[in-house]
């Protein structure tokens, strides 16, 4: 019996596993003293207009006019080779600006990684980065087709997953979910007598 | 391709341009190239996608965070559980969550297998474009096994759905590892017999060596991820620089072409096989028991932020960018599709190569149509 | 280029190894099935056709929300009931519509079902439901979910009224506790 | 059989409709084959619905063309897009009527005396066999030409390119034949060969493998089918072909292999004749009819066109003309040069 009990109180007072307990959740914190963000501060004072760490990625927010001076910076001098990924987010209705542009970039010298955020309200055009990197090319048009942001000086900005015709941008939130009317033919949707969605049943 | 001035062998060359599918039989999907020849050297060839584009990131604002996996089986169809395991693992980043270690161990065992098929799609296709009819054969005859311990495990065999936000929905059947046991030890055989129908063979050798050929540098450049990137020699895989899921607690090897041409990624892919092997066996060896759900709430609702993951898929870094708002839908949930990228370098890899290497070109990239539109 | 490999290229020793390989495939075991007549046998799990039992059916539209592509039409009412004594409001089902035309088989509505067993499962090892046209004969309402009108069901499973359980598609175990089929 | 009408219009008029009629049978069935055995290497079945194992499906498929709408492209060139499908598969039967399959029989004595089975045996034989089945290009020309079609017109042309440049080795390594054999006509190169005692295809090994390499060249067949290549050019020289037409281009390419079959036992294997004709131990392989031996032999050639299909990869074009220029012609000359040289020495045939 003894033993038994010493057993199940030592039990208790060891941790519970990670996967146990509740989890939580990474919080956003100021990183501006982070090694990679004082990098580019030495480099460009004041193209770092903010900068936040969250889940271990650092993000710095670079002023829109600044992007290409930064991204050729980043790429020649601070040996971020590889731009992972370009993609822009729809913040409706943001008094700073509606668009942020997002620059996702690698370096392999100590497999670092660094995000630039760049803020645009909407119609302002931003320069093109595809003289930095060749891969921002399709990228860019990506961006152009599904959000309608324009690129400066971009060797050939055409909608790459829409059709030419297409008019009105998807993934802008203003866009209905149930798409536009494009004069394609679109099979209706024929429910027998009585079937179909019930009102007010959202899939929320 | 703009910045990419085509290159005229001489003035008075009168070109012949062809457009190429969507509907042909060799373009893995609905991609269609714009193809400017000269008799039969390409001068320019540009791809023009879209055909497949069902606005999946568009669908995601409206899912819940569940909701959301059965859509990214449908992207890259040859690799639904790279896919799960991609977007499972950034909820989790987002939510702060440590998945069990048994659970972890099954995704990796999901994941192999799933290299495995999709390394075996592309084999068998890209031998029958070239012509080799026979490969084809041989190599679905295998991945039909693994489907059945796909469809044995979740229930489907293709858009399997198998993974979930905090670990996964079901334990493994009984029986179900010495079955996939059985499998991963006779498959290093059956890689054998394909190689010796192939490696050696002077037809597949003059139609591979030196096409499609593209420099380390040029591959950074392009922003290409996976074999085609090893490809070229650059020794690069996000399971050993980021290592997700324990991998780093299993051994094995990333191989590395040398000159970065359709022969060399063939080698990459076919050594990959047997690396994916290695790792399942070590894999199945280790597997803790233990629960496989970790305690995560039934209405997941990530706190506000952003975060980038990305996975090693078969055809290279599949990344998610998800952007929460606190709610329990994504606000903006991002796919870096490796095959996008990859068949960007089309163009600059076809240049002045025959129409038939076209075919070997787009074989050799291995895109997948679903993941490029979207 | 070495003996080695002039002698390889001069007696096709690379050629002849492929043709090896094709020649014993020539006396393998053939991999195809004779589908109508052999029906290739789905596993336990397999997510298959619907299955729904009406009494079961709580009504709490955990399904309807939990299905991403809201394809479950539920529509119920509430009806005063006496049990025991006491006055109760019970809902009762009026429509369980599965837009099956659009179903991508997912299995999550299976997950969110809070029932034990499951008022709504997919294990039932059928997938032959194919049908001429899509938009009648491929929308299933309640009574069609239980009748299976239309819908082949696998060799030896039975339908949802005659006694289909979630993990037992046979409907043996209903049919021992039930009744003994004679 | 003294009388004139029946020696010289009734047999070969009987031989004609019979070698006809086997030639366009063997043709039907060696679709069968080709579809049967492919399956078998590819771990699948094959055609196994129609008849008992699927025997009458070369009937149906027939049967199925036969009925089949005759699409004729719009601004095609009527005249020459009906015609290339004859142009391309007359030649490929002519060629039959030259082709020695056996000796003198009295078809087990149902014949009062022994005629020979096969219908002629002209002396220039061999001559007129690569003369007549050089002229099946000009159907694959204009067909391409003819249908109107960007696809099958470069197909065409490359198909082209590809017959005429691999005509010239095949040539030189029948004429290394020749050498050894001192006669053009079929019947005299087995006979040499019987009375040489080996088969020709032990002192000529490297004219039987250029020979057998630019035979499947000259058909389209696996390592070399570039023109029709799927993955290419969507169907090659008869995309715009349907119904008969397309079973006529089907049964040209067929009779070819059967040609080039033959003629490589003709000239190699010894036609009719068991291995090692002379040599008393192997008496006994005598019971054996020469009609037999030769068919064996050809279906043993036919086996490796369908195996050669299943295993290997697709030439690309310019490798291919690489190798009929750069390769196969110089091996070829100096292989004749070799087997002239010891026909010189050890004294060609009596």
């Amino acid at each position: 019996m003894a033993e038994q009990d010493s057993a199940t109180p030592q039990a208790q007072a060891a941790p519970k596993p990670p996967w146990e307990e509740k989890p939580v959740a990474p919080q956003p914190q100021d990183a501006r003293e982070h090694p990679q963000v004082r990098e580019i501060a030495a480099l460009l004072p004041d193209a770092v207009v903010a900068a936040t760490e969250f889940a271990g990625q650092v993000t710095v927010a670079v002023p829109a006019e600044r992007i290409g001076e930064v991204c050729r910076a980043c790429k020649d001098r601070l040996d971020y080779k590889f731009l992972v990924d370009l993609t822009a987010v729809d913040w409706q209705g943001r008094p700073e600006g509606r668009f942020d542009v997002i620059y996702w970039m690698h370096r392999f010298s100590d497999s670092r990684r660094l995000r630039l955020k760049v803020l645009l309200a909407d119609g302002v055009e931003v320069a093109s980065v595809t003289s930095v990197w060749k891969v921002a090319n399709w990228m860019e048009r990506e961006v152009f087709d599904m959000f309608g942001i324009y690129f400066a000086n971009h060797p050939n900005l055409e909608r790459i997953l829409t059709w030419e015709g297409f008019s009105g941008h998807p993934l802008r939130k203003d866009f209905p979910i149930e798409g536009i009317d494009t004069g394609a033919a679109i099979y209706p949707d024929v429910y027998p007598p009585g079937g179909g969605p019930v009102a007010g049943e959202g899939g929320e | 391709m703009g910045n990419l001035e085509p290159v005229k062998p001489f003035p008075d060359s009168e070109e012949m341009e062809i457009s190429f599918g969507p509907q042909h039989p060799a373009t893995h999907g609905v991609l269609r190239v714009l193809v400017r020849l000269d008799g039969e050297r390409i001068i320019e060839a540009k791809p023009i996608i879209g055909y497949l584009h069902r606005g999946t990131e568009k669908i995601f604002e409206r899912e819940t965070y569940n909701g959301t996996i059965p859509h990214t089986d449908r992207m890259d169809y040859t690799a639904a559980a790279t896919n799960n395991q991609g977007l499972v693992g950034t909820v989790e980043r987002l939510l702060g969550v440590t998945v069990p270690p048994r659970a972890a161990y099954i995704r990796m065992i999901l994941a192999e297998l799933q290299r495995i098929a999709s390394h075996i799609i592309w084999l068998g296709t890209h031998a029958l474009d070239i012509g080799a009819q026979s490969p084809f054969f041989y190599t679905f005859q295998e991945r039909e096994t693994i489907l059945d311990l796909y469809e044995e495990y979740c229930g489907a065999r293709l858009t399997l759905n198998c993974m979930r936000v905090g670990g996964q929905p079901f334990d493994l059947p009984e029986g179900w590892t010495g079955r996939c046991r059985a499998f991963v030890d006779q498959l290093p055989a059956r890689i054998a017999e394909w190689e010796a129908l192939l490696t050696n063979n002077r037809i597949w050798k003059k139609r591979t060596i030196g096409v499609g050929v593209i420099s380390a540098a040029d591959a950074i450049e392009w922003g290409l991820t996976g074999p085609p990137l090893r490809g070229s020699g650059v020794k690069w895989d996000i399971r050993k620089v980021f290592p997700y899921d324990h991998y780093d607690e299993v051994e094995f090897e990333i191989p590395t072409g040398a000159s970065g041409d359709t022969y060399d990624r063939y080698l990459v892919r076919m050594e990959e096989m047997r690396q994916s092997v290695r790792i399942v066996t070590q894999c199945l060896e280790r597997l803790p028991d233990g629960p496989v759900m970790a305690k995560v709430p039934k209405v997941i609702k990530p706190p506000k932020g952003e975060i980038y993951f990305s996975v090693e898929g078969p055809k290279g870094e599949l990344g998610y960018y998800a952007v929460s708002d606190g709610s329990t839908n994504p606000y903006r949930l991002h796919v870096r599709p490796a095959c996008f990228v990859n068949l960007q370098a089309l163009d600059v890899m076809s240049r002045g190569l025959l129409v038939a290497d076209l075919i070997a070109v787009i074989g050799t990239l291995d895109i997948v149509l679903g993941e490029i539109d979207r | 280029m070495s003996i080695r490999g002039f002698l390889s290229s001069v007696f096709q020793i690379d050629l002849a190894e492929g043709l090896a390989v094709t020649g014993r495939y020539l006396f393998h075991r053939k991999a195809t099935q004779q589908y109508p007549e052999v029906k290739p046998e789905p596993k336990d799990r397999f997510r298959g056709m619907f299955g729904f039992s009406e009494e079961r059916c709580i009504v709490c539209h955990n399904c309807a929300k939990a299905c991403p592509i809201d394809i479950i039409h539920i529509a119920d009412h509430f009806e005063e009931v006496e049990v025991e004594g006491k006055k109760k409001k019970k809902k009762v089902l009026d429509r369980y519509d599965i837009d099956v035309k659009r179903c991508m088989f997912c299995g999550l509505c299976e997950e969110a079902c809070p029932t034990e067993p499951l008022a709504i499962w997919l294990t039932s090892k059928s997938y032959e439901a194919s049908a001429y046209e899509r938009n009648e004969r491929l929308y299933f309402t309640k009574e069609r979910l239980q009748s299976w009108e239309g819908v082949q069901p696998y060799p030896g499973v039975a339908t949802p009224d005659e006694g289909q359980m979630p993990d037992d598609p046979t409907g043996a175990s209903s049919r021992t506790a039930a009744e003994p089929r004679s | 059989m003294a009388n004139p009408w029946i020696a010289y219009l009734l047999v070969p008029l009987v031989k004609i409709v019979v070698i006809l009629l086997t030639v366009i049978l063997l043709a039907a069935y060696l679709s069968y084959f080709e579809r049967k055995i492919l399956a078998y290497i590819q771990i699948r079945i094959g055609p196994n619905r129609v008849g008992p194992r699927g025997w009458l499906q070369p009937i149906a498929d027939a049967l199925k063309l036969f009925t089949k709408e005759d699409i004729v492209p719009s601004r095609a060139e009527k005249l020459v897009y009906l015609l290339s499908p004859v142009i391309i598969t007359v030649p490929a039967l002519v060629v039959f009527s030259v082709i020695p399959f056996g000796t003198d029989t009295t078809l087990f004595g149902l014949l009062p005396q022994a005629i020979p089975p096969y219908l002629t045996d002209i002396n220039i034989g061999i001559l007129f066999i690569l003369g007549v089945s050089s002229v099946g290009v000009y159907g694959v020309i204009l067909g391409g030409w003819a249908s109107n079609n960007k696809f099958s017109l470069m197909g065409g042309l490359r198909s082209a390119a590809q017959l005429v440049s691999y005509e010239v080795p095949m040539g030189f390594s029948v004429v290394a034949v020749l050498l050894m054999a001192g006669s053009l006509s079929m019947v005299k190169i087995v006979e040499a060969q019987r009375q040489a005692g080996v088969w020709f295809f032990f002192p000529g090994i490297v004219a039987f493998f250029i020979y057998f390499v630019c035979g499947i060249a000259e058909t389209n067949r696996s390592p070399f089918d570039l023109p029709e290549a799927e993955s290419e050019l969507v169907a090659g020289y008869f995309t715009e072909y349907s119904g008969m037409k397309w079973a006529f281009y089907f049964l040209a390419e067929y009779a070819n292999m059967v040609v080039v079959s033959s003629v490589a036992t003709v000239l190699f294997f010894g036609g009719w004749l068991r291995p090692f004709p002379n040599v008393a131990a192997l008496a006994f392989l005598d019971v054996i009819p020469p009609f037999v031996w030769f068919a064996a032999k050809v279906g043993f050639f036919l086996f490796c066109y369908i195996w050669f299909r299943g295993t290997f990869p697709r030439y690309r074009f310019d490798q291919l003309m690489g190798l009929g220029w750069k390769v196969l012609l110089p091996v070829s000359l100096a292989n004749l040069l070799v087997v002239g040289l010891g026909v010189l020495l050890i004294g060609g045939p009596r």
